[in-house]
């Protein structure tokens, strides 16, 4: 066994696996597949004040190796959420993370805050990267000035950790990564999904409603780990690398670039027990390349 | 609900692009009740990316039976599979058909739509007597029917929207004459869209109670994505997968 | 037989379907899996003033559904291209595009009047947008500036139609299309590869010497999707759309969204008659639509 | 060349992670010569995307035979096949080792390097006798040693890192002596890159004509790529795909 503990600064996780927003229910709906308590961490369903019905069907596009979703955040809303968390807590010691959404500033201040209250809950993943919810796929996250403003406000009302999750469609993410961190993000968290398109000859319209829709899975990777090392080479927060992770060779490619830990989406959907899966390949990838801890290959790229 | 290797152990070409597979899967096949699917990864590979689901045809410990029909690059795969050959199985998913004890039950399977609806007549049609009505496009789109008439039934109604099989027509059309004539309880049907729209419009006058079994794009299979809705009839949406694939069918908004 | 010709304004091709610049080596590799007169045209791979090593090895990497490469612009010279260019003119009627590169901007006004010079040669792309020439992947194509003033340069000193290649790499491709086609250009080719990264965890270092590489092939193509409908919604000049086609039925989705014509790039490499397939399967699917010509449905997506 | 479908006749597992296909490929069979290849597209579907390339090991009409080593996805995938599947077979592709009537020629194969120059020795060893020098890390690594024993050759010499099969060591530390006693005029030679490198260095003493077989990271076989390059003594670049795979020894930058 060589030593996987992940080390965000504030915080040291088990292994630097944890679950994607949005790819791992609430966590419950992966209990039939293996002890959660394996995970690194768990990141909760996007989550707004209120219950929000998510978008029309369809939601979901298969692309070679990838998947174009257009969810839309769908959920129960912050008070069904803590009632979950409370329950899943009881069930397993995995840190619980909660992926905060707004529909405006003040709805994530809001948000963050009340989750920010809760015991049960180690940190907070700010998304201010969703593609799916305005049309054409605006977010907060394209913007540098307008992330700044939206972190400072947050971090201010709430007592946890606060990761920021950057969007791969922001014409600079480094610089949206660096207003995050200077506002006072604790980590930053990238890659969202990649704004794409999926039409439909035979009734000429786009499959989906929103238009766009956001694309995740082993398509990605090679996009998502260039931001990530782009991002990790000004960045004095840690950094959590995201983006079509199927394997603990993946996982360790993005530790490699610089990121203290990782997250695993589209995976979960396609192979259940696969973020259980990717831990024990990056221990056996360890132990085989005789790696005996993280920080020996953080950020170590020779390039 | 379980995730096995399941082998592959006879696999049959009907024809027009319809396929059955005869799969070793313990845990499915005992388990597995009428109306429940599961979702098979055809390789390890990652394009198809996501699972497909598949509605059980049959279940014998340890076998369960797959009926599908060639549609795109999963399905396309699958057909190429052989026997020894082995997926990965995820199920058994979903809700159920209920069992119904002393109700006068009609089945309505449009195309492979009887899937679910053989698995009913199988596992429960031996306690008491069911009704099946069966259509499709053409004989060639009914190629499991011989197997439908070794199943215990009361009686069999078969339609051909080309008359190449049974009477000629879409089976909306016999629906009312047979739901007068034989005064079921309950229907249970599963079908296309369309299909399953029309007999909502066509079943609202009796006093039945309705249900169907409806498919949609799945990614996870178990409640985790939130990709599979579909849209009730009071606005909101409820997952296929874990929510249904069986639902009264008065909660579903019908396209019009 | 549907009506398959693909209008570009300055001409018209007997259908949609180009070979894209470096997957189709020099026309000649593919006689013999086809005629290559069955295809709209055939773009040479991209060519400098003078003859080029290329980067070394290892030059490809495969990803899941894609392709990263780092090939370097490995090519012969102009020279020794006119000479190409010539032999395969004598053997196929197929037109000719000549994919121009430059080092700086002179050296792209240069290589552009050369081969405006010959008569085999139907048009010319300028290829700004190469993310393998520069180590960190910069070209003129990420600039709006650059782009305007080089598009302008070039199209003085040619008389031939000018594509001028976008890359999607650029922080506003929609910007930078609009000042090539102020600048001059008859027609817009889009995208190049994405910046990519992929790295080898036994050795530490980049799998590639210039660190970044290009990505292509299926997994791009709902990115490329959407860059292309964007473009197409602001241009006025004709667009050919470019990015992980595989399938008849991936060419026609890109003209759903207002693409004139398309490029087929990869599918070369995995499937030699792909672009012939790809032509048959383009009739085949518009019979089957009941679509008699490709204006029908150009631009035509309901959204 | 050509891009047939080839069928799966027969396939054997050797043991760690070797294995044997025999493929029925009419045009690639009657065509092929020794130091050639094809490349293979093992799936309809779009990961793995690239075609691999492999050696021909021996073809006799309308057959070819590969033997492979799993590495990764692609050739695990086709480890997967069996008689009956088919794949994409796209050659014979590449230069090959020239015949050279006449001349002593003293075959150097490590490990899977063996591919090419078994195809040699069947095609030419009836006409003329040959040398072959073969390697590998143990006996498991040389599961082919019973086909290879029954080529036509004058003399046989076998190494294995372990001892467990022939003499003990690498196969570079039998050369020397083998080309000082049997005096060969050329050597062909395939293996692992650092095998060759290290023969390069043995082989430059000696007056003989050296050339190797090489193999490289490959994007299509035919030369459209330029993917495919390694480097040259000059600095120069050369594709391995249609250039080679076949090179004089002396041409190539070997690491060092
Ligand atoms: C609960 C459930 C049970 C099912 N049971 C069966 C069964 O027993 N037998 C069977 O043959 N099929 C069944 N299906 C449908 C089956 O899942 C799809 O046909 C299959 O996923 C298509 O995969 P593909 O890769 O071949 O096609 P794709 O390449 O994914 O799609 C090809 C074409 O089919 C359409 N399509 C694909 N999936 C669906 C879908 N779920 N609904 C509507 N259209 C679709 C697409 O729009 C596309 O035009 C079931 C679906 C669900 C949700
Ligand atoms: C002309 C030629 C002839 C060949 N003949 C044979 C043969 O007869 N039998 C045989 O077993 N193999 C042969 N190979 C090698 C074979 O092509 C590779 O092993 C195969 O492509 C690996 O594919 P994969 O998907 O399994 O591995 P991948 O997933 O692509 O790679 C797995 C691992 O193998 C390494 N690798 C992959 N391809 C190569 C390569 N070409 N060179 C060096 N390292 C590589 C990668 O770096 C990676 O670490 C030949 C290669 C060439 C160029
Ligand atoms: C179906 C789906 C739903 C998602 N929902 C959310 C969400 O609610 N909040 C969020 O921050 N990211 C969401 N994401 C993005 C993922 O968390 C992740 O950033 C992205 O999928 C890339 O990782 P992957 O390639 O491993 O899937 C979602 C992704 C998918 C596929
Ligand atoms: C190996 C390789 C070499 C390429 N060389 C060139 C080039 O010389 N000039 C150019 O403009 N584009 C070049 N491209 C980009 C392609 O022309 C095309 O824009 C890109 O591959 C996207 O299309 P695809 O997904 O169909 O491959 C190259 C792409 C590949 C894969
Ligand atoms: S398929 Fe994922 S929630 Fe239903
Ligand atoms: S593999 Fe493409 S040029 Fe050699």
């Amino acid at each position: 066994m060589a030593d996987l503990s992940a080390d965000l600064g504030f915080c040291t996780l088990k292994n630097p696996v944890i679950t994607a927003s949005g790819t791992f229910g609430y966590g419950e709906e992966f209990l039939p597949f293996y002890d959660l308590d394996v995970l690194g961490a768990v990141v909760m369903k996007g989550i707004f004040r209120e219950e929000r019905p998510g978008n029309p069907p369809p939601r979901l596009h298969e692309t070679p190796a990838g998947l174009l979703n257009s969810i839309g955040l769908a959920g129960p809303g912050s008070a069904a959420l803590q009632e979950i968390i409370r329950r899943l807590h009881a069930r397993t010691p995995v840190p619980i993370i909660v992926n905060v959404c707004g529909g405006n500033d003040d709805e994530f201040v809001e948000v963050a805050a009340l989750f920010s209250a809760m015991d049960e809950v180690a940190m907070l993943e700010l998304n201010i990267s969703c593609p799916n919810v305005k049309k054409g796929g605006a977010c907060p996250a394209q913007d540098a000035g307008h992330t700044a403003r939206l972190v400072k406000r947050v971090k201010e009302g709430i007592r946890k950790p606060l990761v920021v999750k950057l969007s791969p469609n922001a014409a600079d993410i480094v610089g949206v990564a660096q207003a995050a961190q200077d506002a006072g993000a604790d980590a930053l968290s990238l890659v969202n999904t990649f704004l794409g398109l999926a039409v439909d000859l035979e009734t000429r319209r786009p499959v989906f409603a929103n238009v766009y829709a956001g694309l995740s899975g082993p398509a990605v990777k090679p996009l998502a780990l260039r931001l990530v090392r782009e991002v990790c080479r000004k960045a004095y927060v840690p950094v959590i690398g995201i983006g079509g992770i199927a394997s603990g060779r993946d996982a360790l490619d993005y530790i490699l670039v610089g990121a203290s830990a990782v997250q695993v989406g589209t995976v979960n959907f396609y192979d259940p027990a696969g973020a259980a899966r990717i831990v024990a390949e990056i221990d056996a990838e360890m132990e085989r390349l005789k790696i005996r801890n993280l920080s020996e290959i953080r950020g170590k790229l020779l390039a | 609900m379980q995730d096995e290797r399941g082998l592959i152990e006879e696999t049959r070409s009907l024809g027009n692009g319809y396929h059955l597979l005869k799969i070793a899967v313990p845990h499915a096949a005992e388990t597995a009740r009428p109306g429940q699917f599961v979702m098979a990864r055809i390789l390890p590979a990652l394009d198809p990316l996501l699972r497909r689901p598949l509605g059980i045809l049959d279940a014998r410990p340890p076998y369960i039976w797959l009926y599908f029909q060639v549609l795109g690059s999963g399905t396309r795969l699958l057909a190429g599979q052989r026997p020894g050959d082995s997926l990965d199985i995820l199920g058994p998913l979903g809700n159920t058909f209920p069992e119904l004890p002393g109700q006068r039950v009609l089945l309505i399977a449009g195309g492979r739509g009887i899937v679910p609806l053989f698995h009913y007549a199988r596992a429960y049609g031996e306690r008491r007597s069911l009704l099946l009505l069966h259509g499709g496009r053409s004989k060639a789109d009914l190629p499991l029917l011989d197997r439908v008439r070794a199943l215990r039934l009361e009686r069999l109604f078969v339609f051909s929207e080309d008359g190449s099989l049974g009477q000629q027509g879409r089976l909306s059309d016999g629906l009312e004459k047979i739901v007068r004539d034989e005064r079921p309880d309950v229907t249970l049907s599963c079908g296309p869209e369309a299909m399953l729209a029309a007999l909502a419009k066509l079943l609202k006058p009796f006093p039945t109670r309705n249900l169907v079994s409806l498919e949609a794009r799945m990614g996870c299979g178990f409640g985790a994505c939130q990709g599979c809705v579909i849209r009730t009839a009071n606005g909101t949406y409820r997952r296929v997968c874990d929510e249904g694939p069986v639902f009264p069918m008065e909660e579903i908004q019908w396209p019009t």
